[in-house]
C-alpha cells in the first residue's frame, strides 16, 4: 500500500494552528480575570505544536522549531521560582506578588503584575514538558 | 419558559450522548468508536453552549472552543492510529 | 446532589479498584486513571456543590462557588498527569525490555 | 413583545432545533448500518446541530448581555472547518484498516485503485 | 576525670596505637611488649587503693557525659569492684605476658589480637567500676562484641565463626534483657546511678515492676556466666585462641554476670524469687557442668564444662547469701552471710586455678599439638612443670587441700549445709536438695579433675599420634601459670591477709547491712575439726577416686542421653528453623506479584476504616444540605457510569481508553455543570493529551489478551473493589453530612483588591497558593525529563 | 517572616534546573550539586540557632495572612531532620561520584538528585496538608525517575510496581485530604489543629485520621512494607542508600507531624493502632531481614524494622519515648545510608549479593570490613554508637506507657537485626578469601570517603548524644506541645 497523502489535513491544519495559537494567547493572557491561565495557554500551546506533529512528521516540524523543549521546561520554572525569589529584594515573603495599573498610551489602563511573569514561567514549562514527552515517546522505535 | 426550554434541550443532548455512548461500547469496528467519540465531542460542546446561556455567564464560552480543538485533534490522532499503528509519524529512514 | 457525587465516586472507585488488581498493565494504568476521576470528582463534592456562580469575579454575582477545592484539583490533575505520563512510558518500557505486561509473571524473584 | 426578547425567543428555538439535530445524528449513529453511513450522520446533521446551538447562544449573549463573543464566533468557524475533516480521516483510516461495508452496500469505487496500488 | 576514670579509657586509647605499633615494630619486637605494659601499669596501681577501701572507704567520681538524660561516666569503687578490677588487671597482665610466648609473631595478625584484647579490658574495667546503669550497659555490651571478634580472631574457621556467633547471640539477647530491666528499674527510681537505687530499695521492692526487673536482669547475668540453659555457648567458645581463653573465658568475662547478681544483691536481695532462682539456677549449673566435663574428650572443652561448674557453684552461694538480706543485722544474718563470703573468695580462687590449668593447656596444645585426651598420655615426664602445675590446678579445683580451692569448697559446704536449715522461703522443705547436689556435683569435679591430670600426664606416651614432638615449654610461657599457682598455694596458707583486705570489704559492698560492723568475723582456716564438710569432702575423695577406676565401665551412660536432644542440638535446631521459617513465611507473603500488595493494602484499608467506622460509630447521614438534581445532571452521571463499566469490559484495548476518554469528558461536563470553567478547560486538555500519550504508547504495548484468571482471584478482587467503593462512598457521606466549619475560602473571594485578579481560582493557583503551583509545573517537568531519560538510556546488566 | 526558611526548597530547585539546560559538562554538574547541598545543610544550620534563639520560624508564602496561604514551619524536629538529610545527601552525593557511572551522570543524575531533595525538604518545611501532597509527589516522581535512572530490566519491573503503590497512595491521600476539608475547611496544618480542637476528635474524625495513617504508612513503610524490599534493591547503590536513607523517614516525619499537632486528641485508639502496627512492622521486618542470603534484601528488611521502632516511640507518646524517636530517627537516617553504602561496596567489589558467593573481603579490604562492623553495631543499637540512646529512650518510653510488649519486641527485633547483620558480616568478611585484589569487579577508590564521614557521623552521635540533646529535646517539646505550634503559624490570637 502506498503511503496515503494528506493534503486535507495539512491544508486543514494550516489554518486551524494559527487558530488554536491565537486563542491559547488569548487563554493565557485572560487568565488573570477569566478562565484560563499558564497552565491551560501552556497546554493549547502545546497541542496546537502536537497538531502539527500529528499532520506532519518529527523531522519536519524539528527543522523549523529548533529548540530543546528540555531547555524550555527548565527556563520555564527557573522563571516561575526566580519571580519568586524575586520578592527576596523588596523584602517580602517569597512569591510575594505585586500588580499595579498604568496608564500606558495605547492600552489605556492597564494592569501590570507580576503573577503574569509566573505565569509565563507556568506556561513555558508546561509546553516545554508536554512537547519533551510527546516527542521522546514517538521518537522511540 | 425559556429555562425548561434549556433544560429540556440540554437533556436531549446529554440523551444522545448517552445514544452515541451505546456505539462506544458496541463498535463493532474501532472507527465507530472514534467517530462516536468525536460525536460525543460535539455534543458535549453544545451542552456546554446551553448550560452557559441557562446560567446567563459566558465564563464557559472558552471551553466550547477548546472542546472544539481537542476533539479533532483527538479524532486525528485516533484516526492516524488506526490507520498507521502510529500516532505522530517520522521520516521514513533511507 | 452530593449524594449522588458520593455514591458516583465509590462506583468509580469500586471499578478502578477493580482494574489495578487486574494482571495486565495496561488494566492497570486505565484504573489509576479512573481512580484519578473518582478522587478530583470527590474534592469537588467535598467542597460542596453549586452555592453560588463560578469563581469568576467579573460577572457579578452574588454569590460563588468554593474556589479553594478547583484550585486544589487542578493542582491534583496536573500532578496525576504528568505522573500518568511516566508510567505509561515506564510500562511500556518495561513490557519491551521484560517481555510480557503480566504482572504475575513480573515477580522478579527467579532470575535473581 | 420587544425586539430584544424576541431575538431571545428566537435564539433558544434555535438552540431546540440545534439539539433536535444533535440527537437525530445520535439516533442516525446508533441506526445506520456501517462506519460509512453513520458518519454522514455524526458529521453533517450533528455539525448542523451544533452550529445552531452554538448560533442561538451568540444571539442570545449578543442580545441579553451586549456581548458578542468572538470566542464563540471562532468556535462556530473552527467546528465547521474541522467537523468535515475529521469525518473525513475517521472515515479514510476505516477504510484503510479494511473496515467492512455494509450489506447493503452498491458500490465500492476505491476498492479499485487501492488494488492497483 | 579522676584516675579511676583515665584507667577505663587507658585500653581503649591505648587500642589505637596497637596497629601502629605492630606496623612498625613486627618482627623486631612482639606487639605483646608494648600491651604488656598497660595491665601491669593498672594492676599496680590498683593495688594502691587497697588500704583505702579495706578501711570501708568507697571512691566515687562523676564525669557527665549525657547529664540532660541523666547519664554520666561516673566511676566507684569499692570492696567488689576492687577484687573485679585486680583480677582483671592481674590476669590481664599474666595473659598478656603468656600470649607474648603463645602467639608467633611471625604467623598471626596481633595487632587485631591485641586491640581486641584491649577493648575487651577496658570494658571489662569500666562494667565493674561504673556506677551508671547504663554505662554499666554500654560497657558490658562491650565486653559481648570484644569477645565475639576474640572468638572468631581465626575467622577462617568455620567453628571459630559458629562460635562466636553463638556466643554473640546468647550474651546480647541477656544483655537486651538486662537493658530492659535496667530501664523498668530507672522508671521505678528515676535515676540511672547504682547508689541512688539503693536507696530508694523500698520502693522498689514495693513497685509491680519489681519482679519483671529483677528476672530481665538476672537474664543478663546468667547468660554471661553461662548458667544453665544459657551455658551452651561457652564450650564453643573455646575456638579462641588459648591465652583468651583463659583470660576470658574462666577468669574474667564470665564473672561479670557474677558481678551483677552481686551488685545487685542489696536491692533484691532478701526476697523469695531472688534466692531460689539464684541458687536453684546455680545448683543446676553447677551439677550439669561436672556432668558433662566427664565426657569431653577436648582438654579445653573440659575445662570450658569445670568453669561453667564452678560459676554455678559461685551463684549458688551468692542465692544462698542472699538470704542474709532477709533477716536484716544479726546474728542469722551472719549466719548466712558466710555464703557471700564463700563466693567471692571461690571466685578469687577459680581465678586462679582455672587461669593456670588453662594456660597449661595452652602449653601442651602448643607443644604437642593436639588437646585430644584420648591422644595424649604419658606427657609427665617430657613436661614435669606443666605436670606439677597441672597437679596444683586440678587438685584445687577438685577441693583437696593444700589449696586454695580446699578452702572455698568447704565454706561452699558450710553455706549449703547453713541453708539448709533454713526456715524461711520453703526452704524446710526443700533445704536437703542443695547439700545432695553440690555434694554429687563434687564428686563429678573430683573425676574431671583426676581425668584432667592422669590422662594427660600418666598412661603410655603416643608420639605417632601427636603432630609435633613434645617438650616441655620455654621459660616465658611457663611464667604466668607458675605465679598463679603459686597463688594457689599461697591464699590456701595465708587466707585471712585476703580476706581482710579484699573479701571483707566485698562482703560490705553486697551486703550493706554489714556496713558498720565492719563485715562478718569469720576466720577461714583449713582445720576446723571433724565437722561435716570435712566428712564430706572425704567422702567425695573416696567415691570420686572409685569411679574414677571404673571409669570405663560406667561412662556408657552417657550414651543414653541421644545428641538430639542436648541443649545444643537445640539451639542449632532452634536457628535454623527461625532462618527456614522467616523465609517461608516472608516467601509467602512477599510474592513480588504487585496485585498482592494492592490486595493487602486496600484490605487494611477496608478493615481499618470500615472498623473505625463501625466501632466508633463515624457513620452520619444528613441530605439537607445537598444541592436538588437535575435531570441533565442524573444524565451525566449515568453516561459516566456506564463509560466507567465498559472499561473493565472492553475486549479491545482501543474500546477501553475510548471509553476513558468519554469518562474524561464527561468529567469535565460535571465541572461545567459544578461551575467551575478552569477545571473543565483543564480536564480537557488533559484528557486529551493522557489518550493521546496512550495511543503514542499503544504502538509499543500489547493488545488485551483473554485474562486466565482463577475464580478465587475474580472474587476475591470483586470483594476489595466492592470493599473499597462502599468505604469511600460511606465515608463521604459522612464527611458531607458533618461539615463542621465554614470554609476559609470566603477571603478568597476578596481576591481581586487583595491580588488584582477576578478569576479567584487563577489568583489562588498563582498567588494565594504560588507554591503549588510552582512545585506542579515543576512535577511536570521532572516527569518528562524521567520520559526522556527512561527513552533515551538504556543500560545493560544489573547494577 | 524569614524568607531563609524557603531556602532548603528552592536552592536544590534552582541548581537542579540550571543543571538541566547546562547539561553536557559533568564536571561542572558535580561541583555545582555538591555546593547545592552544601547550602541546604549551612541553611538548615542557620535556622537551628535561629530556632533555639527565637523560636519556630515560619514563613507565610506571598505574604498571605495564615490560614489562607500556604505557610512554611521549620520548627526544631523539621530543622533536624533537614541538616541529617543534607548530610547524608551530601555523602550519598559524593558516593555517587565514584560509582554512579557516566552514562547516568549525563542523564540527568544529578538534577533528579536535587529535586528528591527538594521534595524531601519540602515536605519537612511545610506547614500546610495539602502542599505536603504536592511535595511527596515532587519527591515521589524524583525518586520515580531515579529508580528507573538506566533503565536495566530490574530497575524497570520493580520501578512499576513502586509507582503503582505510590500512585495508589497519592490517591488515598487526596480522599482523606478531601474529606478533611469537608469538615474542617481548612488545610492549614496549624488552623486544622485548632478547629479539631475545638470540636473534638469523633469517630469520623477518628476514621480520616486513619486514612491519614495508612496514606502515611505507605510512605513510611509502616506495616504496608511489601513494596519496598524489591524497590530498594533495584537502584544503583548511591540512590538506594538515599531511598533508605530518606524517603521513608517523610513518611514517618509526616506522621509524626499529623499525630502530634492534627490528630492528638484520641491516643488510646490512634496512637495504639500505630503502636500495633508499628510492632507487626518490626517482627516481619526482622523475619524478613533473617530470611534471605541477599546482601541487598537483608538490609531492605532493616530499613523497615528502623521504622517499627521508631513508630512505637510515637505510640507511646511520652516525652521520652518521643525524645528517643527524633534520637533514633537522626541515628537512622545516618546509619541506613551508611549500611546501603557499604553494602552496595561489598557487592560492586565482588559483584554478587548473595552471601554465599563471597568470603573473606576483610583480607583485601579491612577498613571496609571494619566500618562495615561499627555499622552493624550501630545499627543493632549496641552502645556507644549512635543508636543506642535512641533505642533506650524509646523502650523506656514505651514502659512508662505501659506497652510493655512494645519495648520487648523492639528489643528481641534488635537481636534479629544484629543476627541479620552480623550474618553479612561473617560471611561475607570472614572465612577464607576468595577473591585477591585484581580479580575483583570493582575498587573502593573514591568510595571510602563519603563512607568514612558518615561512619564518623554515627560514632560521634554515640559518644555526643549530649551535644544534640538540647536540640533533641526542643524538637520534642515541639511536638508534645501543639500550641507552639500554632501560635508560630497563626499568631498569639488564632482565628477560629
Amino acid at each position: 500500500m502506498k503511503k496515503p497523502n494528506d493534503i486535507i489535513l495539512h491544508a486543514v491544519t494550516k489554518v486551524a494552528v494559527p487558530i488554536i495559537l491565537a486563542f491559547s494567547f488569548h487563554l493565557f493572557f485572560s487568565g488573570h480575570h477569566n478562565p484560563g491561565g499558564g497552565f491551560i495557554g501552556g497546554l493549547a500551546i502545546a497541542s496546537a505544536l502536537t497538531l502539527l506533529f500529528l499532520a506532519f512528521d518529527i523531522e519536519t516540524v524539528r527543522a523549523n522549531i529548533g529548540v530543546d523543549f528540555k531547555v524550555v521546561a527548565a527556563i520555564g520554572v527557573l522563571l516561575a521560582v526566580l519571580t519568586g525569589v524575586g520578592s527576596f529584594f523588596f523584602d517580602a515573603s517569597f512569591l510575594s506578588h505585586t500588580f499595579d495599573y498604568f496608564n500606558l498610551p495605547i492600552f489605556g489602563k492597564t494592569e501590570l503584575a507580576t503573577a503574569v511573569l509566573f505565569d509565563v514561567g507556568v506556561a513555558l514549562a508546561v509546553i516545554g514538558t508536554s512537547v519533551t514527552t510527546i516527542l521522546s515517546i514517538s521518537e522511540d522505535r | 419558559m425559556v429555562e425548561l426550554v434549556l433544560m429540556s434541550s440540554l437533556f436531549l443532548l446529554i440523551l444522545s450522548i448517552l445514544l452515541t455512548l451505546y456505539r462506544v461500547i458496541k463498535g463493532p469496528s474501532m472507527p465507530d468508536r472514534v467517530q462516536a467519540l468525536d460525536a460525543i465531542g460535539i455534543n458535549l460542546l453544545a451542552g456546554v453552549a446551553i448550560f452557559a446561556v441557562l446560567l446567563r455567564t459566558s465564563a464557559f464560552l472558552e471551553i466550547i472552543l477548546l472542546i472544539g480543538i481537542l476533539s479533532f485533534i483527538g479524532t486525528v490522532a485516533f484516526a492516524r492510529f488506526i490507520e498507521r499503528g502510529v500516532v505522530i509519524e517520522r521520516k521514513p529512514v533511507d | 446532589m452530593e449524594t449522588l457525587m458520593s455514591f458516583l465516586v465509590g462506583i468509580l472507585f469500586m471499578i478502578g479498584t477493580y482494574l489495578i488488581l487486574a494482571k495486565g498493565l495496561l488494566r492497570i494504568i486505565l484504573g489509576t486513571s479512573i481512580i484519578s476521576h473518582a478522587v478530583h470528582l470527590l474534592i469537588l463534592t467535598m467542597g460542596g456543590l453549586k452555592t453560588g456562580g463560578p469563581p469568576l469575579l467579573g460577572l457579578k454575582n452574588t454569590s460563588y462557588t468554593d474556589a479553594l477545592p478547583q484550585a486544589l484539583i487542578l493542582t491534583a490533575i496536573v500532578i496525576n498527569f504528568a505522573v500518568t505520563a511516566l508510567f505509561l512510558v515506564l510500562s511500556y518500557r518495561a513490557y519491551k525490555l521484560v517481555g510480557t505486561d503480566d504482572m504475575g509473571q513480573m515477580r522478579g524473584n527467579a532470575d535473581e | 413583545m420587544n425586539v430584544s426578547l424576541s431575538i431571545e425567543v428566537i435564539a433558544v428555538i434555535l438552540i431546540f432545533i440545534g439539539t433536535v439535530f444533535a440527537f437525530l445524528s445520535a439516533i442516525g449513529l446508533i441506526r445506520l448500518p456501517d462506519v460509512y453511513t453513520r458518519s454522514h450522520a455524526a458529521s453533517k446533521s450533528a455539525t448542523l446541530g451544533v452550529l445552531c446551538v452554538l448560533f442561538g447562544t451568540l444571539l442570545y449573549f449578543w442580545i441579553t448581555q451586549g456581548v458578542f463573543s468572538v470566542r464563540l464566533l471562532l468556535g462556530i468557524f473552527f467546528v465547521f472547518l474541522t467537523a468535515p475533516v475529521a469525518a473525513h480521516v475517521i472515515c479514510r483510516a476505516a477504510y484503510r484498516s479494511n473496515v467492512e461495508l455494509a450489506e447493503e452496500s452498491v458500490q465500492d469505487d476505491l476498492k479499485k485503485v487501492m488494488q492497483e496500488e | 576525670m579522676s584516675w579511676l576514670h583515665t584507667m577505663i579509657v587507658i585500653p581503649f586509647i591505648f587500642a589505637l596505637f596497637v596497629p601502629f605499633l605492630y606496623k612498625f615494630f613486627t618482627p623486631r619486637i612482639h606487639t605483646g611488649w608494648f600491651v604488656f605494659i598497660v595491665p601491669l601499669l593498672l594492676f599496680l596501681s590498683l593495688l594502691k587503693y587497697i588500704p583505702t577501701i579495706a578501711e570501708g572507704k568507697t571512691v566515687y567520681h562523676s564525669v557527665p557525659w549525657m547529664p540532660s538524660l541523666g547519664i554520666n561516666y561516673t566511676t566507684y569503687m569499692d570492696g567488689l569492684g576492687l577484687i573485679f578490677g585486680l583480677l582483671i588487671t592481674g590476669i590481664g597482665t599474666l595473659v598478656v605476658l603468656y600470649s607474648i610466648y603463645y602467639m608467633s609473631k611471625h604467623r598471626e595478625s596481633l595487632h587485631n589480637f591485641y586491640v581486641y584484647l584491649l577493648l575487651f579490658m577496658g570494658a571489662m574495667l569500666g562494667v565493674v567500676f561504673t556506677d551508671n546503669v547504663l554505662v554499666l550497659y554500654v560497657f558490658w555490651e562491650m565486653t559481648s562484641i570484644s569477645s565475639f571478634l576474640l572468638i572468631a580472631y581465626w575467622y577462617q574457621r568455620k567453628k571459630s565463626r559458629y562460635g562466636a556467633q553463638k556466643s554473640m547471640l546468647i550474651t546480647i539477647f541477656g544483655g537486651l534483657a538486662m537493658l530492659a530491666g535496667f530501664i523498668m528499674l530507672s522508671m521505678i527510681t528515676e535515676t540511672y546511678n547504682l547508689r541512688e537505687m539503693f536507696n530508694q530499695v523500698d520502693v522498689i521492692t514495693a513497685h509491680s515492676l519489681f519482679l519483671p526487673a529483677m528476672l530481665l536482669i538476672l537474664l543478663g547475668a546468667f547468660t554471661k556466666s553461662a548458667q544453665f540453659p544459657f551455658s551452651i555457648w561457652l564450650p564453643d567458645a573455646m575456638e579462641a585462641p588459648t591465652p583468651i581463653s583463659a583470660y576470658l573465658h574462666s577468669a574474667t568475662m564470665v564473672k561479670a554476670g557474677i558481678y551483677l547478681v552481686a551488685r545487685f544483691t542489696p536491692i533484691f536481695g532478701g526476697n523469695a524469687e531472688w534466692f531460689w532462682v539464684i541458687s536453684s539456677i546455680g545448683l543446676i549449673t553447677l551439677l550439669y557442668g561436672s556432668i558433662n566435663a566427664v565426657k569431653q574428650t577436648d582438654l579445653k572443652a573440659l575445662l570450658a564444662y569445670s568453669t561453667i561448674s564452678q560459676l554455678g557453684l559461685i551463684m549458688c552461694l551468692l542465692g544462698l547469701g542472699s538470704a542474709a538480706l532477709y533477716f536484716g543485722y544479726g546474728d542469722e544474718a551472719t549466719v548466712y552471710a558466710a555464703a557471700i563470703l564463700a563466693a567471692i573468695f571461690h571466685l578469687i580462687n577459680h581465678s586462679t586455678f582455672k587461669g593456670s590449668l588453662f594456660m597449661v593447656v595452652g602449653i601442651i596444645d602448643h607443644e604437642t599439638g593436639t588437646r585430644d585426651i584420648r591422644k595424649l598420655g604419658g606427657l609427665m615426664g617430657l613436661m614435669p612443670i606443666s605436670f606439677t602445675l597441672t597437679i596444683i590446678g586440678s587438685f584445687a579445683m577438685a577441693g583437696l587441700p593444700p589449696f586454695n580451692g580446699f578452702l572455698s569448697k568447704e565454706m561452699f559446704f558450710t553455706g549449703v549445709l547453713n541453708a539448709s536449715q533454713m526456715n524461711i522461703f520453703s526452704m524446710d522443705t526443700f533445704g536437703l536438695l542443695f547439700p545432695t547436689i553440690a555434694w554429687i556435683s563434687s564428686v563429678f569435679t573430683f573425676i574431671y579433675c583426676m581425668i584432667l591430670l592422669f590422662k594427660t600426664f600418666a598412661g603410655r606416651y603416643q608420639p605417632s599420634k601427636l603432630e609435633k614432638a613434645a617438650h616441655e615449654a620455654p621459660l616465658g610461657m611457663l611464667i604466668s601459670p607458675i605465679l598463679l599457682a603459686s597463688l594457689v598455694i599461697l591464699i590456701f596458707f595465708f587466707p585471712n591477709v585476703l580476706s581482710h583486705y579484699l573479701l571483707q570489704p566485698a562482703l560490705i559492698a553486697i551486703l550493706p547491712i554489714f556496713a558498720e560492723s565492719g563485715g562478718i568475723d569469720v576466720k577461714i582456716s583449713a582445720w576446723h575439726g571433724w565437722n561435716t564438710e570435712l566428712f564430706m569432702t572425704l567422702g567425695i575423695v573416696g567415691l570420686g577416686t572409685f569411679m574414677y577406676i571404673y571409669l570405663k565401665k560406667w561412662s556408657g551412660v552417657y550414651g543414653l542421653f541421644s545428641q538430639r536432644w542436648t541443649l545444643n542440638a537445640g539451639y542449632d535446631f532452634a536457628i535454623e528453623r527461625m532462618e527456614r521459617f522467616s523465609e517461608g513465611f516472608t516467601n509467602q507473603y512477599m510474592t513480588g506479584f504487585i496485585r498482592d500488595y494492592v490486595v493487602y493494602i486496600f484490605a487494611v484499608l477496608i478493615v481499618m476504616l470500615g472498623g473505625s467506622l463501625w466501632l466508633f460509630d463515624g457513620i452520619a447521614m444528613d441530605v439537607s444540605n445537598d444541592a436538588p438534581i437535575s435531570l441533565y445532571e442524573g444524565g451525566v452521571v449515568v453516561g459516566m457510569i456506564i463509560a466507567a463499566i465498559t472499561v473493565p469490559l472492553a475486549k479491545s484495548r482501543l474500546t477501553a481508553i475510548i471509553a476513558v476518554g468519554v469518562l474524561g469528558y464527561l468529567v469535565s461536563m460535571l465541572f461545567v455543570i459544578f461551575r467551575a470553567p478552569d477545571l473543565a478547560l483543564t480536564q480537557l486538555v488533559v484528557e486529551t493529551v493522557t489518550v493521546a500519550l496512550f495511543l503514542l504508547c499503544f504502538y509499543h504495548l500489547p493488545e488485551f489478551r483473554k485474562a486466565t484468571v482463577p475464580m478465587r482471584f475474580k472474587l476475591t478482587n470483586l470483594i476489595i473493589s466492592i470493599g473499597v467503593g462502599v468505604i469511600v462512598t460511606i465515608i463521604a457521606l459522612s464527611a458531607n453530612s458533618t461539615r463542621l466549619f465554614e470554609p476559609i475560602s470566603s477571603y478568597f473571594e476578596n481576591s481581586y483588591d487583595l491580588a488584582g485578579a477576578k478569576n479567584i481560582v487563577n489568583a489562588i493557583l498563582v498567588d494565594f497558593r504560588g507554591i503549588d503551583t510552582m512545585l506542579e509545573i515543576f512535577v511536570l517537568t521532572i516527569a518528562s525529563l524521567g520520559v526522556y531519560t527512561l527513552i533515551k538510556l538504556r543500560l545493560a546488566g544489573r547494577d | 517572616m524569614n524568607n531563609i526558611v524557603i531556602l532548603p526548597i528552592i536552592i536544590p530547585l534552582i541548581m537542579g534546573m540550571i543543571l538541566v539546560i547546562f547539561r553536557k559538562s559533568i564536571q561542572f554538574q558535580r561541583w555545582m550539586s555538591l555546593i547545592a547541598i552544601a547550602a541546604v545543610g549551612s541553611t538548615s544550620i542557620y535556622l537551628m540557632t535561629q530556632i533555639k534563639g527565637h523560636g519556630m520560624q515560619t514563613l507565610q508564602l506571598g505574604g498571605w495572612q495564615a490560614p489562607f496561604g500556604v505557610s512554611m514551619v521549620a520548627d526544631m524536629f523539621a530543622v533536624l531532620l533537614l541538616a541529617t538529610t543534607s548530610f547524608v545527601a551530601l555523602c550519598c552525593l559524593i558516593y555517587a561520584f565514584g560509582s554512579i557511572g557516566r552514562e547516568r551522570e549525563s542523564y540527568y543524575f544529578y538534577p533528579m538528585f536535587l529535586f528528591l531533595l527538594t521534595g524531601i525538604n519540602g515536605s519537612f518545611l511545610t506547614g500546610d496538608i495539602f502542599n505536603l501532597f504536592v511535595c511527596f509527589e515532587v519527591m515521589l516522581i524524583s525518586s520515580y525517575v531515579l529508580l528507573s535512572l538506566g533503565g536495566t530490566k530490574i530497575q524497570l519491573r520493580e520501578s512499576i510496581k513502586y509507582v503503582l503503590v505510590n500512585i495508589i497512595s497519592s490517591f488515598l491521600f487526596l480522599l482523606a485530604v478531601a474529606y478533611l476539608y469537608a469538615m474542617t475547611g481548612t488545610l492549614n496544618l496549624a488552623h486544622l489543629s485548632v478547629r479539631i480542637a475545638e470540636v473534638g476528635q469523633d469517630g469520623l474524625m477518628t476514621t480520616v485520621a486513619i486514612l491519614f495513617l495508612i496514606v502515611f504508612s505507605l510512605k513510611a513503610a509502616l506495616f504496608l512494607f511489601f513494596w519496598l524490599p524489591g524497590s530498594y534493591s533495584a537502584p544503583p547503590t548511591a540512590v538506594a542508600a538515599v531511598f533508605a536513607a530518606l524517603l521513608t523517614k517523610v513518611g514517618m516525619y509526616a506522621i509524626f507531624r499529623m499525630f502530634t499537632l492534627v490528630f492528638y486528641h484520641e491516643p488510646q485508639v490512634t496512637h495504639l493502632i500505630i503502636g500495633i502496627l508499628g510492632g507487626l512492622t518490626m517482627v516481619l521486618g526482622a523475619f524478613g531481614a533473617i530470611a534471605y542470603w541477599d546482601i541487598k534484601k537483608i538490609l531492605a528488611y532493616n530499613v523497615i524494622v528502623g521504622v517499627g521502632l521508631i513508630m512505637s516511640g510515637l505510640a507511646a507518646f511520652t516525652s521520652t519515648a518521643i525524645t528517643g524517636s527524633i534520637y533514633y530517627l537522626i541515628h537512622d537516617i545516618i546509619i541506613k545510608a551508611l549500611i546501603f553504602l557499604l553494602g552496595g561496596t561489598m557487592i560492586h567489589l565482588t559483584g554478587t549479593s548473595n552471601l554465599k558467593d563471597m568470603s573473606g573481603l576483610i583480607r583485601t579490604h579491612p577498613y571496609v570490613g571494619w566500618m562495615f562492623f561499627i555499622a552493624a553495631l550501630s545499627l543493632a543499637g549496641i552502645p556507644p554508637l549512635s543508636g543506642f540512646i535512641g533505642k533506650v529512650l524509646i523502650t523506656k518510653g514505651t514502659f512508662e506507657a505501659s506497652y510493655f510488649w512494645l519495648g520487648g519486641i523492639g528489643l528481641l527485633t534488635s537481636l534479629l537485626v544484629l543476627y541479620s547483620v552480623m550474618k553479612i558480616f561473617m560471611n561475607g568478611f570472614w572465612g577464607e578469601t576468595l577473591l585477591s585484589e585484581d580479580m575483583e569487579k570493582g575498587t573502593t577508590k573514591g568510595l571510602m570517603f563519603p563512607m568514612g564521614c558518615l561512619l564518623a557521623a554515627t560514632v560521634a552521635l554515640g559518644f555526643g548524644a549530649e551535644g544534640i540533646h538540647e536540640y533533641v529535646s526542643m524538637a520534642a517539646e515541639g511536638l508534645l506541645r501543639p500550641e507552639l505550634y500554632i501560635e508560630a503559624v497563626l499568631g498569639r490570637n488564632p482565628m477560629p
